[in-house]
């Protein structure tokens, strides 16, 4: 019975911790503030997804306010993302939320990740503030009616990867996916289905968990098959591993790869091991557009990396976000859900729209890697 | 021979000697003999737990902020957690990892029940609750019976090494969750996990959960099987020369660590609305391990209020953003030297937070 | 044929890492009974310094390799030092509680650090694979089995047969009559962990050679792994190590090849489960005799 | 008829005969003695005696009911209780607690009756109470019911060993060295208490001891063991001035 | 001069004073006894001596030869051991058998004695110390490869002893040798330690059979609860009827 006593007497001391604003270090003092609250992982091992996320995100919010803030109605605001940990765990996530609302959130980009995303699904519904989660796939995510996607679904994706696997002529396919993972496990799920109603065959289905780094007994069982092709739903890093593996194990097939694969060339200690590699990515750090290239400079000189598509993601959510501001005339949670259908905003990850299920309609285009390049396909 | 026994209890032989520096141990408080249930002491329990919910009510009605109010149930949870592992850990003195296993079977067989079910929503949930608690018992009974005869860090890999059997058997399954509008069965891949569970999981219920555990493992303790346990902790050899079924005892012990694991793991899943395997890894094991130790072995209140502070640090330190977890680890390191470093042994000889709530320290 | 004996290979190629890991964490078991969380963390520590040396200070790689194994020698040591020793006479499970803040602190410090993006980076060790028929080895496994095969015999001799091995063993059962005996123990102490944590560093580097990519966290599941495969082979027993880690390797790749690579973990677990309940200290360990 | 009757019991550790070919025979009530050389394999009978190691040959009968094979905890609860050579306490739990936990087998209530506190469990525990503080009292512990066990002075703690075997109300009680580092003060008074029991609580003891004089002082019949076998066996007078004896193990 | 002198020597155990200012010293030669009853404070003395336990004030002076070890050199210097590190204390030549025998449980019984030998380095003269232990001690090279864990009582108390005499010491510190031990192998040890003192060693001896203790002590100093209640000459003391009543139980 004491031990409530005590958290009570805890909780009120830390009510002082509040206010961990980051981004708001334009001068425009006067202008209100209209506050976008990030949840996402910046530590744990899928750091490195919130990170970019993040930092992608930070960029818009200086460019926006350096511009004179967003203009809704006759008012001006200034942007202030509060981003926070939520360490890619559900439970996390559920207080980061929360701690959020405290601290007065306007709207809300996130989650960077699928699980954590699921798990604040409820009170996102009841609370009716905009959600656009940058690159959260997980079908079930938009569910609600305020919440928005800005990346493509996994069953998209795969279903995609499958029809043009089918047009490149291969029928018998191996797959390697993260079966610890919904973002991998979807996108293998909606690519195995779509293979099979286009009469192609699914020779190997092989699988790991998160942190695995040894794929040579998959590969080596792939190499067993007479596969055409092998299809990866995973994140860079991962592909890094199993394509340099399957070059070691001496494998030429080619790889199919989903948009977790932008980034990779950077993994890869020799890129000639991707060689040939094709995957769908709406973003492309070496494309030509103006507004890439100078936010990759942008993004190079205040991090010192190249920015992956997560940072886009989160680039295009903010642009997304004061996008529905403007449309919307307000501030007001209802009027900016309303506002998302009727945007148009042209990203660094294309051309969006968005329709009322809150998913986006953009072009995804398809790169090879050539040389140790990205090239449009 | 002799004052210590020391040529059988390797390396331990100056730790023991230690044990006999705390002072407050030197004369244990003498507990009141209660003549029968109804007694000042226990009266005054009763309305120190009543007082406490109005508090807690009070606290989360008028009080806190929305990020507190969203620790209650965690905290409660982890105290669950904390309390019945503390039962093997402190009391048994067996090294379990085991406990995030014992969680997850909960957290899924509550889910799988109230996404089948639709009963009103408090009734299916207490059913969840003691459905999950059970089946999480029951496995605790089925591991605990092989598993038990081994002991200390042998245990320990073998209970951590279940639980990763539980995580990889649950990615692979498939699950009933529940029917779509359209009335058809949706099954879900395991490593997808389960959503859109019903959160029913609020103060009152974490409050009554909490309390009920802690009242179970507090008097069992204090009755003649938690006697044996404790024995069997200090001397098994000596345990089974006085007549003591040693492997029945920790096995018993087990399964209500168990059970109160599963509970923990039903409510938790019903906090979240979506629960995935990896969620509980040996990770979450070692976590609640850590509750356990810095609490103190065999001290419930210890294990209250580390369970309670763990929870709260990493959100007390968000401000401090990227240094956050890093000053988690430092403060975790910091609190255990402390604990045990001599100057404090000097005036305390006990454990930091004991010095809040008294309790008797373990050796081993 | 060639697929099975491919796989096999495969199984001592990972289980040639675990080995190496799994020596530095017995051997630390062995003397100072504690279970040294942090131990994986130090690969990962390793793996960095190596980067560091190499990359951005651009040593020579023989340099670089022994300034790392020095640098994971004294952190070892620092670590000791800091958060194990003060707790020598505290209850044994507080020191695992430290080491998993040790664990957390150097996981969260290299963050800080490096960032949290991986960086990929390639392997020091050129050594052409071996081709038997139309079978090849690669380079790398070959030397990771050489160089652990070696550490284990070194670290066997040094135990069983020299006057600090002895001093070790001494201080492993009795620390205060060891002292008795006119052994130094905290220097027994921190010799252990000196040597410990210098296999974890050519553990790191043989790691980041076969799977070249930095990450803050690379560490955790390669130690639990280690961890597992000391215990399977009779935790604080030098070749116990060694074969627990290769046959951890073995039985995990023969489980993803033949079984599902679904359930390999189940299978890896059930195994050391089994071997355990018909040989409760590990393959190899010896029991420990309680005279009544 | 014997309470106790071992028939040429042996145990081998390795190659080491520990103990051999070894009888023998206590009746009710006795004050039985075992002594012998350091190594001669006393404690290992005791070992045998109460199941910790399992005989290699032979046979024990416990009022006429063989007891090879059983578990130590089973032997208990077939009456025998014993100290060990090397105290082993509970010693993180009070001075009455170690007692209490011996009585578990005679005062039983349910899991559900502790945890729900139901009546039984009161009136059982003070009724455990009550019993473990008159076994206290006999060993004057009763002022240090409340210590941690480990906390008593060494002597007291031997006591406490007795009186939580005591608990177990044991038809046999075997006590190994009860005596070991006590001065001649604390062992007369140990003497007596040893008589003491074996009348308050009507038992029969076997005792291993290196103090001749409390061997000699309170011993009816003794054993004595060599190298694993018997050397020779009868009244204190006949034995301790058996040559053999004395060349193997009184000495002068 | 005092080979070993101890003065005004205070120990806490946490806040328990154990030792309460006590002083006594030990010339060369001497077989010195320390009797008390239970808990009075004999062993944590022992232990202040060789650094297994911190000392709170006092100093314990021990006196060794100039260059090295060796015993035929008279020019000697005296050391605060409270100053020395414990494990420099054994080649100084001070051996302790510790209450409890604390012998190497896993080891076998000649690993242990090699432990023994841990600061020597002349090998050949170890060989010789090994075959006078094994001398006194028959029993102990009958069970050289026995993990010494499973030995009996006695044969772990012997052991222990083989092992402190290894060292080689000048002074060697007994902490109830004769405990558990048969009546012939009470005797055997208590000439054992007349031997030893033959042979030069001096010996602190703290033992629970006083009559024995005394018996074969020059001096004595009896301890009560962490003070030094008396001393004296053995004989003397033995006669004491304080300490007849109170410690040879007559
Ligand atoms: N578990 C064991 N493994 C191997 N040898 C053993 C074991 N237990 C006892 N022994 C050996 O058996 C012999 C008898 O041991 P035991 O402890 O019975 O002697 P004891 O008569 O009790 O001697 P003491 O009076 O010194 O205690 C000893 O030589 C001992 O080394
Ligand atoms: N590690 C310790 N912590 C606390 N108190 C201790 C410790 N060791 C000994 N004591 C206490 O210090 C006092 C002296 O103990 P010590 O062991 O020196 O007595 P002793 O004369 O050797 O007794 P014995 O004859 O039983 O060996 C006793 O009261 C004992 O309880
Ligand atoms: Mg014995
Ligand atoms: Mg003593």
């Amino acid at each position: 019975a004491c031990g409530t006593k005590e958290d009570a007497k805890e909780d009120n001391q830390s009510d002082k911790t509040e206010d961990n604003q980051t981004g708001d270090n334009s001068e425009t003092g006067d202008m209100e503030q209209f506050i976008i609250g990030g949840i996402g992982p910046l530590t744990g091992a899928a750091a490195s997804y919130g990170v970019s996320v993040k930092q992608g995100a930070e960029i818009a919010v200086e460019e926006i306010n350096a511009a004179g803030g967003v203009t809704v109605g006759d008012k001006k605001y200034e942007l202030v993302l509060n981003f926070m940990d939520d360490e890619a765990a559900a439970e996390k996530a559920v207080t980061a939320f929360n701690a959020l609302m405290d601290d007065g959130m306007n709207a809300l980009m996130g989650t960077v990740t699928s699980g954590a995303g699921l798990g604040i699904l409820d009170l996102v519904k009841e609370e009716g503030i905009l959600m656009l989660t940058p690159s959260g796939s997980a079908a079930g995510l938009t569910e609600p009616d305020n919440a928005f996607r800005l990346c493509f679904t996994d069953p998209l994706q795969g279903i995609t990867m499958a029809n043009f696997a089918k047009d490149q002529g291969y029928t018998k396919l191996a797959v390697i996916y993260n079966n610890s993972d919904e973002y991998s496990t979807g996108m293998m799920e909606a690519f195995v289905e779509q293979v099979k109603s286009n009469g192609g065959e699914i020779v190997a289905s092989e699988s790991f968990v998160t942190n695995d780094v040894d794929f040579n007994t998959q590969l080596t069982s792939i190499k067993a098959t007479d596969a055409q092709a092998i299809f990866v739903p995973a994140y860079y890093n991962d592909a890094a591993y199993i394509t340099t593996q399957a070059a070691a194990l001496g494998m030429e097939l080619p790889f199919l790869g989903g948009d977790g694969w932008d980034g990779v060339i950077a993994q890869t200690v020799d890129p000639a091991v991707l060689e040939g590699a094709i995957f769908l990515t709406p973003f492309l750090a070496t494309d030509e557009k103006e507004a890439v290239k100078s936010f990759v400079t942008k993004y190079e000189d205040k991090f010192g990396a190249t920015p992956d598509q997560f940072a886009a993601d989160g680039y295009d959510s903010i642009y997304v976000i004061a996008a529905a501001m403007e449309k919307a005339g307000s501030i007001e949670s209802a009027d900016l859900i309303a506002a998302m259908t009727q945007i148009e905003v042209d990203g660094l990850t294309g051309n969006m729209t968005f329709n009322a299920d809150g998913e986006p309609n953009k072009g995804a285009n398809f790169v090879v890697i050539k040389d140790g390049q990205y090239t449009a396909n | 021979m002799k004052k210590n026994n020391t040529n059988q209890k390797i390396n331990h032989n100056i730790s023991v000697k230690n044990e006999k520096v705390n002072l407050n141990a030197i004369q244990k408080e003498k507990k009141a003999e209660a003549k029968s249930a109804f007694n000042i002491k226990n009266l005054v329990i009763l309305l120190c737990i009543i007082a406490g919910y109005f508090l807690l009510a009070y606290l989360v009605e008028y009080r806190l902020n929305r990020q507190f109010k969203s620790l209650i149930v965690p905290i409660g949870a982890n105290i669950i957690l904390a309390v019945s592992l503390n039962l093997v850990v402190g009391f048994l003195g067996e090294l379990s990892l085991g406990h995030a296993g014992f969680m997850s079977i909960g957290a899924f067989t509550g889910a799988i029940f109230t996404l089948n079910m639709n009963l009103p929503g408090n009734i299916e949930f207490f059913l969840a609750i003691i459905v999950g608690g059970i089946m999480a018992a029951v496995f605790g009974f089925l591991i605990g019976i092989p598993v038990l005869r081994l002991r200390g860090d042998y245990l320990a890999i073998v209970t951590l090494a279940f639980t990763e059997i539980i995580r990889s058997i649950i990615n692979t399954l498939s699950l009933p969750a529940g029917k779509d509008k359209a009335g058809e069965l949706i099954v879900k891949k395991g490593a997808m996990g389960l959503s859109g569970i019903e959160t029913y999981a609020n103060y009152t219920w974490i409050y009554i959960a909490a309390v009920i555990s802690i009242i179970v493992v507090v008097n069992l303790v204090n009755s003649r099987q938690g006697r044996i346990i404790t024995s069997i902790r200090d001397n098994h050899i000596a345990a089974e020369s006085i007549g003591i079924k040693v492997s029945r005892y920790k096995t018993m012990a087990f399964v209500i660590g168990a059970f109160f694991a599963g509970v923990a793991g039903v409510i938790n899943g019903h906090n979240l609305s979506s629960i995935k395997p990896v969620d509980y890894d040996y990770n979450r094991s070692i976590n609640i391990l850590v509750f356990v130790v810095l609490g103190g072995m065999g001290s419930i209140k210890g294990s209250i209020i580390a369970a309670t502070i763990l929870t709260l640090l990493p959100e007390v330190l968000r401000p401090i953003r990227n240094y956050r977890m890093l000053m988690y680890a430092i403060v975790l390191i910091a609190i255990m030297l402390i604990n045990h470093s001599t100057w404090k042994s000097r005036l305390q000889g006990n454990n930091l937070l004991s010095k809040i709530f008294k309790k008797e320290q373990v050796s081993e | 044929m060639e697929y099975i004996i491919g796989q096999l290979i495969n199984g001592l190629n990972a289980g040639s890492i675990y080995a190496l890991i799994a020596l530095g964490y017995s051997m630390v078991y062995g003397i100072a009974k504690m279970i040294n969380f942090a131990h994986g963390d130090i690969i990962m520590v390793g793996s960095y310094a190596l980067y560091v040396f190499i990359v951005l200070m651009k040593m020579p790689v023989i340099v670089a390799i022994l300034l790392t194994i020095g640098f994971c020698a004294i952190l070892g040591i620092t670590i000791e030092r800091i958060a194990y020793k003060p707790l020598r006479k505290a209850p044994p499970l507080a020191v695992l509680i430290t080491a998993i803040g040790v664990s957390f602190f150097l996981q969260n410090a290299s963050l800080l650090i490096f960032k949290a993006n991986p960086i990929p980076f390639g392997t020091i060790i050129k050594v052409d694979a071996v081709n038997i028929g139309n079978i090849s080895i690669s380079g790398l496994t070959i030397v990771t089995l050489v160089v652990t095969f070696i550490c284990m015999a070194i670290l066997t001799l040094f135990i069983n047969k020299t006057k600090a091995g002895s001093a070790m063993r001494a201080v492993s059962e009795d620390k205060g009559a060891a002292q008795l005996m006119g052994i130094n123990v905290n220097r027994t102490i921190s010799l252990t962990f000196a040597i410990g944590s210098a296999l974890a560093a050519i553990a790191g580097i043989l790691f980041l050679s076969q799977y070249p990519s930095l990450k803050p966290t690379m560490g955790a599941l390669p130690g639990i792994k280690a961890f597992v495969a000391a215990v399977l082979g009779g935790i604080g027993n030098v070749p116990g190590a060694m074969l627990g880690g290769m046959l951890l390797g073995i039985i995990e790749n023969t489980a993803k090849a033949y079984i599902s690579t679904e359930v390999s973990d189940a299978i890896v677990f059930g195994v050391l489960i089994l071997v355990l309940l018909l040989k409760p200290s590990g393959l190899l360990g010896k029991k420990r005799i309680e005279k009544v | 008829m014997a309470l106790l009757e071992v028939k040429n019991l042996g145990i081998s550790f390795g190659g080491l005969r520990a103990v051999d070919e070894v009888n023998l025979s206590i009746k009710k009530g006795q004050l039985f003695g075992l002594i012998g050389p350091n190594g001669a394999g006393k404690t290992t009978i005791f070992n045998l005696l109460t199941g910790v190691y399992q005989p290699t040959d032979g046979t024990i009968l416990l009022d006429g009911v063989s007891i090879v094979g059983k578990s130590t905890a089973e032997i208990s609860m077939a009456g025998i209780g014993r100290t060990f050579q090397n105290i082993r306490l509970f010693k993180n739990m009070s001075v009455l607690d170690n007692v209490k936990a011996a009585l578990h087998n005679h005062e039983k209530y349910s899991l559900l009756a502790g945890i729900m506190r139901l009546p039984l469990y009161y009136s059982k525990e003070r009724q455990m109470n009550k019993t473990a503080r008159e076994i206290l009292k006999v060993f004057d512990l009763d002022k240090e019911e409340n210590y941690l066990a480990s906390n008593l002075p060494y002597g007291k703690q031997r006591k406490l060993e007795i009186a939580r075997a005591l608990a177990t109300r044991p038809k046999l009680l075997l006590l190994d060295e009860p005596a070991a580092g006590m001065n001649p003060n604390e062992t007369a008074e140990l003497m007596d208490t040893i008589r003491l029991i074996r009348d308050k609580f009507d038992i029969t003891i076997l005792l291993i001891e290196h103090d001749m004089k409390l061997v000699s002082g309170i011993c009816e019949q003794i054993l004595v063991l060599n190298f694993g076998t018997e050397l020779a066996n009868g009244t204190p007078e006949e034995v301790l001035n058996d040559p053999a004896v004395i060349t193997a193990y009184l000495g002068e | 001069m005092a080979l070993l002198k101890v003065t005004d020597l205070q120990v806490y155990y946490g806040v328990i004073q154990a030792i309460k200012g006590i002083s006594f010293e030990v010339n060369a030669g001497e077989v010195i006894a320390l009797i008390g009853a239970n808990g009075a404070g004999k062993t944590t003395i022992l232990h202040a001596i060789t650094g297994l336990v911190p000392v709170k004030s006092g100093s314990i002076e021990f006196e060794v030869p100039k260059t090295g070890m060796n015993d035929k050199d008279i020019v000697t210097e005296t050391v605060n051991l409270r100053k020395t590190p414990a494990h420099k204390i054994v080649s100084l030549g001070m051996a302790h058998v510790p209450e409890g025998r604390r012998i190497f449980s896993q080891l076998t019984v000649l690993e242990n004695l090699k432990m023994g030998a841990y600061t020597r380095n002349d090998k050949e003269e170890m060989e010789q110390t090994l075959k006078k232990v094994y001398k006194r001690f028959p029993r102990l090279e009958e069970r050289k490869n026995q993990v010494a864990g499973t030995l009996s009582g006695g044969e772990q108390q012997m052991l222990a002893m083989g092992r402190a005499l290894m060292s080689h010491p000048r002074i060697i510190l007994m902490d109830e040798p004769s405990m558990g031990l048969s009546p012939i192998l009470v005797e055997e040890i208590f000439d054992i330690i007349k031997e030893i003192s033959k042979s030069g060693t001096t010996v602190l001896l703290v033992e629970q059979n006083a009559k024995k203790a005394l018996s074969i002590a020059n001096r004595a100093y009896v301890l009560e609860t962490g003070n030094i209640v008396l001393e004296g000459d053995a004989k003397e003391l033995m006669n004491d009827e304080s300490v007849k009543k109170a410690y040879l139980g007559e």
